[in-house]
């Protein structure tokens, strides 16, 4: 396919997406579905399989699947950011593709299953070991995995974890059936309404290590890369919202006789944040066609380390942008923003999730430092 | 580190201060040990009962109106002692002061506007920490734009009744009466044409409905008049003359307490700098810089409220008290994303069903920092065109 | 590091990438060696003859308006390989170029709105690199309001006479001609009753002064009609559209040349960061984290170029252009500022009588980036009402 | 005397100043002065004795002098910081302070004579090792100076030299006359234009220690907080300028048919600026009336450092808003502040210069940094 042909596709799949999420009637869905058992809605979740198949999408061919990369899961997880939707299905389709690109290098019986059942069926997959910070997990001589890991998006109703055990170099990927002996989740409340989150304690989990011996930490490194890229693609579509809420408020209340959108201080301020967003919009999709292309050819690794330093500074400067968004609409909406009945604290909530999570600004500004030294 | 808030405001007197902070020290480690630290914001409603008894206490005390006129039943205080007990109280974790809005907006307002009578009758209350009064001047839709207000006082004889609604009105629930600004001349537009009017609250006329918040607590109300009634006599000042009575006061509620306000401040700062230390966040250059910087605008503020108080002798004028406003604002909201940002993961959960944390309750709240009272951006106009002398836009 | 350019453009061919900088190799590593890197920002007037010379070179070689049509005496490339040689240009430490006016934004001018007889009559000297345009747009005390044109032109038979004055006009000395926006109609205000006129400069009427700036240096004039005559044929476009005319290629200066400009600033950054690490500014937490900050908003500038690139497949929008203009003029200043702070106490001195390190001229010069060609807030104007649609003030 | 008497003689001490200063013929005296050699009037410094005794104001009593301390300096170093006067006098008073102190404890014979010396005749001093990163100087065992001292303001016409050799607790108070053998200056051109700058080198220079035995490096602490707030005083004085300078411009000069002045972005940013003048203004009150106290009682010790840290604070944060003042100004004038007969290049260049010199801020930060991680 040539680059236009996919966009075109990719198109398509954005506009369907969006017609299926809007169709359950917007903000008011995504209240009732925060408050539903695990803070999402599960026949949403069904019907993404049923109706649109969407769990199919990252699956290879072989294995009955439609074969597609990150790409086309960017554009997925994209609409769901766009409109906070609580949903466990941007993580289970961004940890499928790991497991996808782990199956084509052959070898990977317990991956095939997973995505053989993901095509099919509803399932829930989650990233483990991905925010720095929270908790750590280690793999024994036998490869069983011991330890506690926090943050983790939907943890609690997942049937599969990728988890990442080890640090650096060191670092491996596993997979755990969530049914597996010896974990134990324990949902949490999250400050973010849209995103529960849950601790998982493995105590000697027999789990099946995916990363090749040897590879030096680079599947682990991989993931991080996606749940971060994904991050910074949710951030910078529901920046977009926030950006846009804010200028429909700017324009329609009036102040001192006159919109308020017409004071050149509160315009100012919004040309700067439309600036950001825009710089963060291609920051995250040049991003996203890097890891999908693991580098694409067009593209450069610019301090040679994949798409490691892309995805940090997407990561950073999309939920950075998207904080700034949030925080600047709350200003700009005075009081009523401050209701829990409007929706900007649930943006303001999120931009900060999804700041903390898979690496705060700082620290990937202290991953890109190390890395600006040696390059 | 000590705020050492002792030596910087000599002129109280040192024996003052020890009276203050041993007074404080008896109450609130003993008789009211369990309301120490509660009632801050975002936990307005937090041992309501007990607080309203410590209220009951301060009066009693004449801890109250410290600074108000002794012919008028107040301390007679000078600025620095005021300063002074503000310091104490929120040095001892005084607990979030249910009469504020009372002795800082209301009391002032009537010993400058108020008749003979009106002080007569409703002073006495106030220091004795009995009335609890809740402000209505901001409207729905209004934001910063004060003077948009819809409510409407239609006289009736020796009445006025009230139609429309207020919001923003902290402590409705629990308060007796409530100031109004209400448009009195019907034909009137923005600041002419407004009074300004005691309300009783315990009427038919009035309803009062808590808004969550975005913390899912609910420390502000709306009220809505329709049909509410009170005497012609709980105007204060002339009819029309509203907006002046109400603007002449505003300030005051920014004056002596800003050095007390930066101790609760400097209380926050110390917590978030040593949850840096305990959970590693120091090690990290961006997060160490931020609370460096931090550190250096506290002590600024804290210079600033000084020389203003030396200099003026008496409340903060209007612009300083914009100019404090702006500063203390921004301060406290970026010390709110800082101190979460701190906390790192550990801020991304909270306890069920939806209890924050401090830092994220800081983080949520000091938000409305910079909108209510005067927002920034109104702040920056009044600075902009009373300090800078730029024109109006 | 490598910028890499080489794969980012891929639609450019390899084969031409590698003619291109093949060719600059052997001409700026040989016969204009003396050249390389001569000319940027704050050394305008470094190397002339040589920089004429090379001028002259570029054209004979058809690198002069290699983007523009064939039937004009262009060469017709892409978009992509206008980047390209945009790219290696940089990369290659190619000189400041001269005819930057002339080929950025007099040819695109012609181009569009000359006639076929000013197109054969003028062209061919730019395609040549021999004759050099400067720009009369601004005035003095008009700022950001480009269209406030005081400067006059009287229509006399077949000539028009201009009296008036213009300001930051880089090259007058050196160059031929100057296009100018003048006021035709004398009754009209603002936009309305502008022409565009191409004058000669060497004529009695004319008089140029250099202006020196803050860095000591002069590279920018005052030029100063008093009775400068120009035919009537040269006006561009109709009497009275002269707004039209000029505005709709002032996009056209930042269109293709962003990537090369990104190569350059590229370069000054590296520098700054190989500086802090010889000296022990990248050991400083604050310095250090400030040049991870350039470095990502580096990246993203490409990023974003890349895709304005990718989705136009011409010329940036203006309002693309806008966005660019805003995002770089304030990485370029802060960047500025970044590198002395980074040179430290080094950045204290220079060298007598006055001569400026790199860092110093780029801390001086970038604070012009901000300000020229539609300042920042002129293109936050421009964001706010045409990308978000907000109302005008 | 009490406070407000003080305040009301050091008030008239500021407006004697000012007049003798813009009697000179304000801006266009400044220019002639930057030009002459060594870059600064000295008649003008010679006046300053003659006809207003300068000179004399912090030598004691008992030497000569008027006795006053280190807040009179400030005020004197203030008005030369407002109108950016080229003149090592406000150096020279600063230097001045501390070897009056040093001679108040008694046993400091070379450091009367100076004294007595400089309440006679104009005089010039400078303190030289007082900026972290410019050149390093050691004390020998004999006393004797080896070394060399960078970005010493008007040190090539320096009569005598306050020199710290070594840091930290092992750093020592020197002074060295001018014309001492071993010394030998170098001028340098100055990016400011106002403040010429010199390296001294010192090769086994005679010295007479002013720090006693032991003095765990308070003495040049005591010296380098002087230098510090000094430099924060002449930077919020030089801000307040050029600021008002920067109202004044916005509100004559018009665009789009109004005054500049009145366009709500440019207002709001002018009123960020006249806020952060504002605090500056107040922290370095404190510091002045602090450093003069050496405690004040009334001031608090908070890092128990003396006025070691609220004179960092005050030093970053003055010069930092200089350089936001400086920097907006320049924007805000567009092309006309481009010129270089217009002041505002001298104002920004001040504002660099101002801000590197004696530690920059994130120097300061750092050591503030270190201070609080102790406290």
């Amino acid at each position: 396919m040539s680059d236009d042909v996919e966009d075109e596709v990719r198109e398509e799949m954005r506009s369907t997406v969006a017609a299926f999420l809007d169709a359950r009637s917007g903000a008011q869905g995504r209240r009732s579905e925060m408050a539903q058992p695990h803070g999402f809605d599960r026949a949403l979740h069904d019907r993404a399989w049923d109706e649109l198949g969407l769990g199919a999408l990252p699956v290879p061919e072989s294995l009955g699947g439609l074969g597609l990369g990150f790409r086309e899961v960017a554009t997925v997880v994209e609409e769901f950011g766009r409109r906070l939707t609580p949903s466990p299905l941007p993580g289970t389709l961004v940890t499928a593709v790991l497991v996808a690109e782990r199956v084509a290098r052959g070898g990977c019986a317990a991956g095939e299953e997973v995505l053989e059942r993901m095509a099919r069926q509803p399932l829930v997959l989650a990233a483990a070991g991905v925010t720095p910070g929270a908790g750590e997990c280690l793999a024994g001589a036998g490869g069983a995995l011991s330890g506690r890991l926090g943050a983790v998006p939907f943890g609690a109703v997942a049937d599969g974890f990728l988890v990442v055990a080890g640090t650096g170099d060191a670092a491996s990927v596993h997979f755990v059936p969530g049914d597996a002996p010896g974990v134990e989740r324990t949902e949490r409340a999250a400050l973010d309404h849209t995103r529960r989150l849950a601790d998982i304690a493995f105590a000697d989990v027999p789990a099946t290590p995916l990363s090749p011996p040897d590879d030096g930490g680079a599947l682990a490194a991989r993931l991080r890369a996606l749940v971060r890229v994904s991050l910074a693609a949710e951030s910078v579509a529901a920046a977009r919202t926030c950006l846009d809420m804010t200028v429909e408020h700017l324009t329609l209340r009036r102040q001192f006789g006159r919109p308020l959108g017409s004071f050149q201080a509160l315009k100012h301020r919004c040309a700067d944040l439309a600036l950001a967003v825009h710089g963060a919009r291609a920051a995250v999709d040049y991003a996203v066609r890097f890891a999908a292309s693991a580098p694409h050819p067009g593209e450069v690794d610019e301090l040679g380390d994949g798409v490691g330093s892309v995805a940090a500074l997407a990561k950073s400067m999309a939920a950075d942008t998207f904080m700034d968004v949030a925080a600047e609409a709350l200003q700009l909406h005075g009081g009523v923003g401050f209701t829990y009945e409007h929706d900007l604290h649930l943006y303001l909530k999120r931009a900060k999730s999804a700041q903390l999570l898979a690496g705060s600004g700082p620290a990937l500004r202290r991953e890109l430092a190390d890395r600006l030294a040696d390059a | 580190m000590t705020m050492g808030g002792e030596t910087e405001v000599p002129e109280a007197g040192e024996e003052f201060r020890l009276r203050v902070r041993g007074w404080l020290a008896e109450q609130l480690g003993g008789e009211f040990s369990d309301v120490v630290d509660t009632g801050g914001p975002g936990h307005e409603d937090e041992a309501l009962e007990r607080r309203r008894a410590w209220e009951r206490r301060l009066g009693s005390e004449g801890w109250i109106g410290l600074g108000w006129p002794t012919e008028h039943g107040g301390g007679g205080a000078s600025l620095a002692r005021q300063v002074v007990f503000h310091e104490e109280y929120a040095a001892a974790g005084g607990p979030g002061r249910l009469m504020h809005m009372s002795e800082q907006l209301l009391g002032p307002t009537l010993l400058a506007h108020g008749s003979d009578d009106q002080r007569r009758r409703f002073l006495p209350g106030i220091l004795a920490g009995e009335d609890l009064w809740c402000q209505g001047y901001s409207e729905p839709g209004a934001g910063s734009d004060l003077a948009s207000v819809r409510t409407r006082a239609v006289r009736e004889g020796e009445e006025y009744v009230l139609t429309g609604q207020k919001v923003w009105t902290s402590l409705a629930h629990l308060a007796d009466w409530i100031f109004v600004l209400a448009r009195t001349d019907p034909d009137s537009t923005r600041h002419a044409g407004l009074s300004y009017l005691l309300v009783p609250l315990d009427q038919p006329g009035v309803e009062i409905r808590p808004i969550r918040q975005l913390t899912g607590t609910s420390e502000f109300n709306e009220v809505f008049f329709d049909g509410a009634r009170t005497a012609a006599a709980n105007r204060v000042g002339e009819e029309g003359d509203g907006w002046r009575v109400a603007m002449s006061t505003l300030g005051f509620e920014r004056g002596v307490a800003t050095l007390g306000q930066q101790i609760g401040f400097r209380r926050e700062f110390d917590a978030a700098l040593r949850l840096a230390r305990a959970n590693g966040a120091w090690a990290d250059a961006e997060l160490r810089n931020r609370l460096v910087r931090a550190w250096v605008r506290l002590r600024v503020m804290r210079y600033t409220a000084l020389a203003s108080l030396r200099s003026s002798g008496g409340g903060a004028s209007g612009l300083e008290a914009s100019l404090s406003k702006l500063q203390w604002a921004e301060w406290h909201r970026e010390l709110g994303e800082l101190a979460v940002d701190v906390a790192g993961t550990e801020a991304l959960t909270v306890a069920p069903p939806y209890e924050l944390t401090d830092e994220q309750t800081l983080f949520l709240f000091s938000r409305a920092d910079t909108i209510y009272g005067g927002s920034n951006e109104v702040q920056r106009n009044i600075i902009a065109e009373r300090l800078l002398g730029l024109p109006r836009g």
